[in-house]
């Protein structure tokens, strides 16, 4: 049972770093902490639905086409509330606070227009077919996440690490004036991150709602706290920092859930944001990223 | 004085659309409660399908002597605070003289202490929870607690060889977790050993965790009390963890619902629930209704609207016994009901609950629709 | 007083009693955002005095002159525990924290049969009324107001200006931030426990992260240049849904909206005034 | 006391780039001194360091006698710092006397509850502090637009007025990042001769500045940044005599090229 308890932890994780990874990314190149991401996840996971269920698109062609979708959904809104507020220079807070009052609205219409009913795909997409290994079950679904987290947490950090593009995108982050001084167009790289962050929701969505099966407009906004704890654990901005809180934060979930009482799941997850903020505000693994003047 | 001018003031505007209806009522005014928009509102949409199709019925012919019934229906959106407010303009404002609704268990927690207070009449058609009734003696409701439904589903699943179970609910609303103190004390009574008690959260995806212990524990069935959305989760991951037909999978009210086998399903299959109604029962009175309905509405009904159909009967009955349209009055008839309706036979207890259970029928998931359990 | 009169504040007793609960709790996020934080911990902060007065009420039997002050305690040990930390970091901390903080006394409320679980509690006589709720209410915004007007007004227009200048002046701004967040939960926690004891039923579901939202939208849609803009706003934004019933189903939607456009394009509300404080004696 | 501030082995280390390098400094009551550089050379970051809005990596910082390396901004300020900013951060919603008033901070004692029961001391202290507020305008000069809204003013009046707030609370030190930056030549002059009567009202006055004739005219004693580290300090005379100054200001071309774009 300890096995197949870390599988789940191991997958839950899983799905908890895929989904902190845009959001964190949005942070760390941009400063904003981008609250309509959740609704980005949302849309991902519909748009598949859509093109599935009543196109019959099979998903192996909707996954990138919802991803896409949604990263271009984010560069118009993104571009929509922040261009404005980074214009004027406005405070970290006004970003905060207009992410938010749109993600509300966003998830409200949405829940208008769609119906707040749990929505599922069919059968013949979403591969639950479960395989077991030495007494482990597991789903495909699941192996895809697994596998989507470990190639998108690798691509992003080669990406960072090893382009030109990352190299603008982290002097972008350490300093937005010296990178637009240095003839880095900054509007056109925000632009870029928005996407990359959008699709990154998007496609999280979508395989999140593939191995839950279960997708309805508030999806997005039931994995934000969780978005909020890994990505302060993994310390702001970090992308390995997120990974390895997230797969934390799902494994002692669930060994929660299995072994002491399956009520105070979401109490130990703040819990340990709580203790992380008290003892190491950078996060687990980062160094501090207080700015001021 | 210089604060109630405020106030007055402040409400100034409200009393612009408030006014006009302010004026005599011309008909008799019954005022209903009930969830319209927002996540929970596919059961108050039911609802009011379910008394305005009685309400044809009843201005057909009219009460105390050719009289009518306004019925007016206004959303509580699921929130305590917005039923409270349209419980206080039904009394106040549209000189209602019953309430029914509201829809949900919480609502009713709220609403109720208020419509007693004005000594009202209320009547739950859809308030399952324990402790609804107790609130005051102008509290009614017409469903059938979980208490008088769940022990027949458990009777059921004993005598298949049910001697361990699990219990798993949704802690995070009154009626999921009424419906588990129910198969707690039904369990305890009929002497099955529960081997384990998971709770979840309405909204969860992921109930991994949860089964993966019940699985190890190898229980001959596993009862779940939630809305039914939650349960279609939990029974498609079960069935992804392995956990196969040898175990029997017992829902309570919350799984009587088409939509499990929409959802679900065959993952969903053997799965039993009680019910006070059933679509395909024989009887003339509740084939009539079904086809009224499907007429009206063109969909099936469903057992909040089955509820709702007969509670409106039952509440114009008692106008007519009570000879005027008086509270106070009406709330006497109320306590006198001896009635008929697609549930079956209907009175009150002397606590304002359903009589009889008589009515609850055991269904069984088959191929994704419910069928009388063999 | 005419039976019609009667039957109206009968009718709109519970909306009498929404407009001065709301009104404290827009003064509660007006504190936090007059010293430039963002604090989203709201509700949660309402719903911890919600909850701890019903219980003093209801198990252990206290007057409503006790129980009334004695509702802050616990929403400030909360605001310390969170504020404590987070406060020597960027704003963003704060937010982040607060907005879990809802959701996980939620899980807290649930999983304490103490707190009545999902059924919540019920039977909670009704204690208060309109001369506790309204007294308070302007008590609140005289207080502030005389704040607002004195040096210790200046100092928090300064930090919500500009925090570094601020304290290049020698304004001690951790300190402001965390006595503007303590305010903060002891008012929200007052408008918890007088809702509570008016309402006679309080679940857990009533303190979550859209009543944290809309209380936000109240402050930032009358604007926080005065202590009453933002009760100002938490009024129109409590009586619209109830003038035009169309607009209730899209609440949220006119909530989200509101933030939105107030960050964007009314930084300073619809109420742009300011306290005139050049205090010539 | 012969040093007011004192600066020992300061170090500020970024990724990869030391912006300060083990600067020693020391600055004499009473006087102006000056520190100048290219740009890039670390000023700003050591005025930074000094009022505590960086943290250093390495190093001391001691102010009339106490060392404030750890001491937050707030309190290096009550202690007697202040200080303007290169680019102008007045409280532009404020009117001008609110923004002097701000200044006066550390001298109100007063929490919430003096202020709610209106205690005559603290009204005694608000008047004072606006007679104290209105003497500094009139030092500047901008007495007469005392109620006008900060943001209205001209850019000039603009750096004037932070200088007020900086001086409001009597400092004995005030930290000016480049005061004349953006003036004319007639402002420049004016500013000069308010930093002599900053001085002469027993302030002392730690500059950074770019305009050379500016500097060379009013500094009793400069400091030469290049790179994060001191290269040489002086009086005006030597500095202009001194070679390894020239060549950080006109040897590597770069360097040279972005003085000259920045007078």
């Amino acid at each position: 049972m300890l096995g197949q308890q870390l599988a789940n932890g191991l997958i839950l994780g899983a799905t908890y770093a895929l989904f902190a990874l845009g959001f964190t990314l949005m942070f760390g190149v941009i400063r904003v902490i981008n609250l309509v991401y959740g609704f980005y996840f949302t849309a991902g996971a519909f748009i598949a639905l859509y093109l599935t269920r009543n196109l019959g698109w099979p998903m192996a062609v909707a996954f990138p086409a919802a991803a896409i979708a949604s990263g271009v959904m984010a560069i118009g809104i993104d571009g929509l509330l922040l261009t404005r507020l980074r214009r004027v220079g406005a405070p970290e807070l006004a970003s905060l606070m207009v992410t938010l009052g749109a993600v509300l609205a966003l998830y409200a219409t949405a829940t208008a227009l769609l119906g707040p009913d749990i929505k599922r795909f069919p059968a013949s997409v979403i591969g639950a077919e479960a395989m077991e290994f030495a007494a482990i079950r597991i789903t495909q679904a699941q192996v895809l996440i697994l596998l989507a987290t470990i190639v998108l947490v690798g691509g992003l950090l080669a990406l960072m690490h090893g382009t030109r593009l990352g190299l603008a995108l982290r002097a972008m982050a350490e300093n937005p004036d010296a990178a637009g001084l240095m003839g880095i167009d900054t509007i056109r790289l925000a632009a870029l991150v928005s996407f990359i962050s959008g699709a990154l929701a998007g496609a999280g969505g979508v395989l999140i709602g593939l191995n839950f099966n279960a997708i309805q407009p508030y999806m997005g906004e039931a994995m934000m706290l969780r978005g909020f704890v890994v990505i302060i654990v993994g310390g702001l901005g970090d992308i390995r920092g997120a990974l390895i809180a997230g797969l934390l934060l799902g494994i002692v979930e669930v060994l929660t859930a299995g072994y002491i009482a399956s009520g105070l799941k979401e109490a130990v997850a703040f819990a340990i944001l709580v203790a992380v903020l008290w003892s190491r505000p950078a996060g687990l693994f980062g160094r501090a990223v207080t700015r001021r003047a | 004085m210089n604060r109630r001018h405020l106030l007055t003031t402040a409400l100034a505007g409200a009393t612009v659309t408030a006014l006009p209806a302010f004026a005599q009522p011309a008909a008799i005014q019954v005022g209903a409660v009930e969830i319209l928009t927002g996540p929970a509102a596919a059961y108050g949409i039911a609802i009011k399908a379910g008394l305005e199709l009685a309400l044809d019925a009843i201005n057909l012919k009219g009460i105390l002597g050719g009289q009518k019934i306004a019925l007016t229906v206004e959303d509580s959106a699921g929130d305590k605070n917005q039923a409270i407010n349209a419980a206080r303009k039904l009394i106040g404002r549209d000189k209602a003289v019953v309430i029914i609704g509201p829809t949900l268990s919480n609502e009713m927690f709220a609403v109720g202490p208020v419509t007693n207070e004005r000594k009202i009449p209320t009547v739950g058609t859809s308030t399952t929870a324990a402790g609804i009734t107790e609130i005051g003696p102008y509290i009614f409701r017409t469903s059938l607690p979980e208490s008088d439904v769940v022990p027949v589903t458990f009777k059921k699943a004993q005598a298949r060889g049910m001697k361990t179970v699990a219990l798993m609910y949704a802690n995070d609303d009154a009626f999921s977790k009424s419906g588990y103190d129910v198969m707690k004390a039904s369990a305890d009574k009929l002497g099955v050993k529960i081997v384990a008690t998971e709770t979840f959260g309405s909204k969860d995806t992921d109930f991994s965790a949860q089964l993966t212990k019940i699985k190890a524990l190898k229980p001959d069935a596993i009862a779940i009390s939630a809305l039914v959305e939650p349960v279609s989760g939990v029974v498609l991951q079960a069935r992804q963890l392995g956990i196969g037909p040898e175990v029997q999978l017992i829902g309570g009210n919350g799984s009587n619902s088409p939509k499990l086998g929409d959802i679900a399903g065959k993952a969903a299959d053997g799965m039993i629930v009680g019910s006070p109604w059933f679509i395909a029962k024989p009887d003339e009175v509740n084939q009539k209704f079904v086809a009224a309905f499907k007429a009206k509405y063109n969909k099936d009904p469903d057992q909040f609207a089955a509820q709702a159909y007969d509670c409106m009967f039952i509440v114009a009955a008692a106008i007519e016994r009570a000879g005027a349209a008086d509270s106070e009055k009406i709330t006497a008839a109320l306590a006198k009901t001896s009635f008929s309706g697609v549930m079956g036979p209907f009175a009150f207890t002397s606590g304002r609950d359903p009589a009889s259970a008589d009515g609850v029928v055991v269904l069984e998931m088959n191929g994704g629709k419910f069928g009388i359990a063999k | 007083m005419p039976p019609w009169l009667d039957d109206f504040f009968w009718t709109y007793q519970n909306l009498v009693y929404a407009l001065g609960v709301n009104g404290l709790l827009a003064l509660s996020i007006y504190v936090v955002l007059a010293v430039g934080q963002l604090s989203l911990g709201q509700a949660a902060f309402m719903g911890l005095g919600a909850y701890s007065s019903a219980i003093m009420t209801l198990k252990f039997k206290l007057p409503f002159l006790l129980v009334l002050p004695a509702s802050c305690i616990v929403p400030v040990a909360f605001a310390l525990l969170i504020g404590g930390p987070t406060l020597r970091l960027s704003g963003v901390y704060l937010a982040i924290a607060t907005i879990g903080l809802g959701e996980v006394l939620r899980a807290v409320y649930l999983n304490i049969d103490w707190f009545g679980g999902a059924l919540g509690l019920s039977g909670i006589p009704e204690r208060a009324g309109i001369g506790s709720i309204y007294g308070l209410l302007a008590a609140a915004l005289a207080v502030l107001w005389i704040i607002g007007r004195s040096h210790i007004g200046r100092a928090m227009e300064a930090m919500r200006t500009d925090e570094t200048a601020a304290e290049v002046m020698g304004i001690n701004v951790p300190r402001y931030r965390l006595g503007a967040l303590l305010a903060s939960a002891v008012l929200a926690g007052l408008a918890g426990a007088l809702s509570a004891h008016v309402s006679s039923f309080i679940g857990p579901n009533e303190y979550g992260f859209e009543p944290a939202v809309t209380i936000l939208s109240f402050a930032l849609l009358g604007g926080i240049g005065t202590p009453i803009a933002p009760v100002l706003g938490a009024w129109i934004l409590t009586l619209l849904p109830e003038l035009l019933r169309g607009l209730a189903d899209f609440r949220l939607v006119f909530n989200g909206v509101i933030i939105v456009i107030a960050v964007l394009f009314l930084p300073n509300g619809i109420l742009p005034f300011r306290l005139r404080r050049h205090g010539r004696p | 006391m012969s040093v007011l501030l004192e600066l020992a082995g300061l170090t500020r280390r970024y990724a990869g780039l030391v912006a300060v390098d083990s600067v020693d400094l020391a600055v004499a009551p009473g006087t102006i001194h000056a520190i100048i550089g290219p740009n890039g050379a670390g000023k700003t970051t050591l005025f930074n360091l000094i009022s505590g809005l960086v943290t250093p990596s390495e190093g001391q910082i001691s102010f009339l006698g106490h060392s404030i390396t750890a001491a937050p901004t707030f309190r290096r300020a009550a202690l007697g710092m202040g200080r303007t900013f290169q680019n102008i951060r007045i409280f532009g919603g404020m009117t001008v006397l609110e923004n002097v008033l701000t200044g006066l901070a550390p001298s109100f004692k007063g929490g919430i509850g003096a202020v709610v029961a209106g205690l005559p001391a603290l009204r005694r202290a608000e008047r004072a502090a606006i007679a104290r507020a209105l003497d500094v305008l009139d030092l500047v000069g901008l007495r007469a637009q005392s109620d006008a809204p900060a943001a209205s003013l001209p850019y000039g009046d603009q750096r004037r007025l932070e200088i007020a707030r900086a001086l409001a609370s009597s400092p004995r030190l005030v930290l000016l990042d480049e005061p004349a930056a953006g003036m004319n030549p007639a402002e420049t002059a004016a500013l000069a001769l308010l930093v002599r009567k900053i001085r002469g009202s027993g302030t002392t006055v730690l500059l950074v500045e770019h305009d050379m004739s500016f500097v060379m005219d009013l500094s009793d004693r400069v400091t030469v940044l290049n790179f994060g580290r001191r290269i040489f300090e002086g009086s005006p005379a030597e500095v202009r005599r001194e070679p390894r100054v020239i060549e950080a200001y006109l040897g590597p071309k770069v360097a040279a090229r972005l003085a000259v774009v920045a007078q």
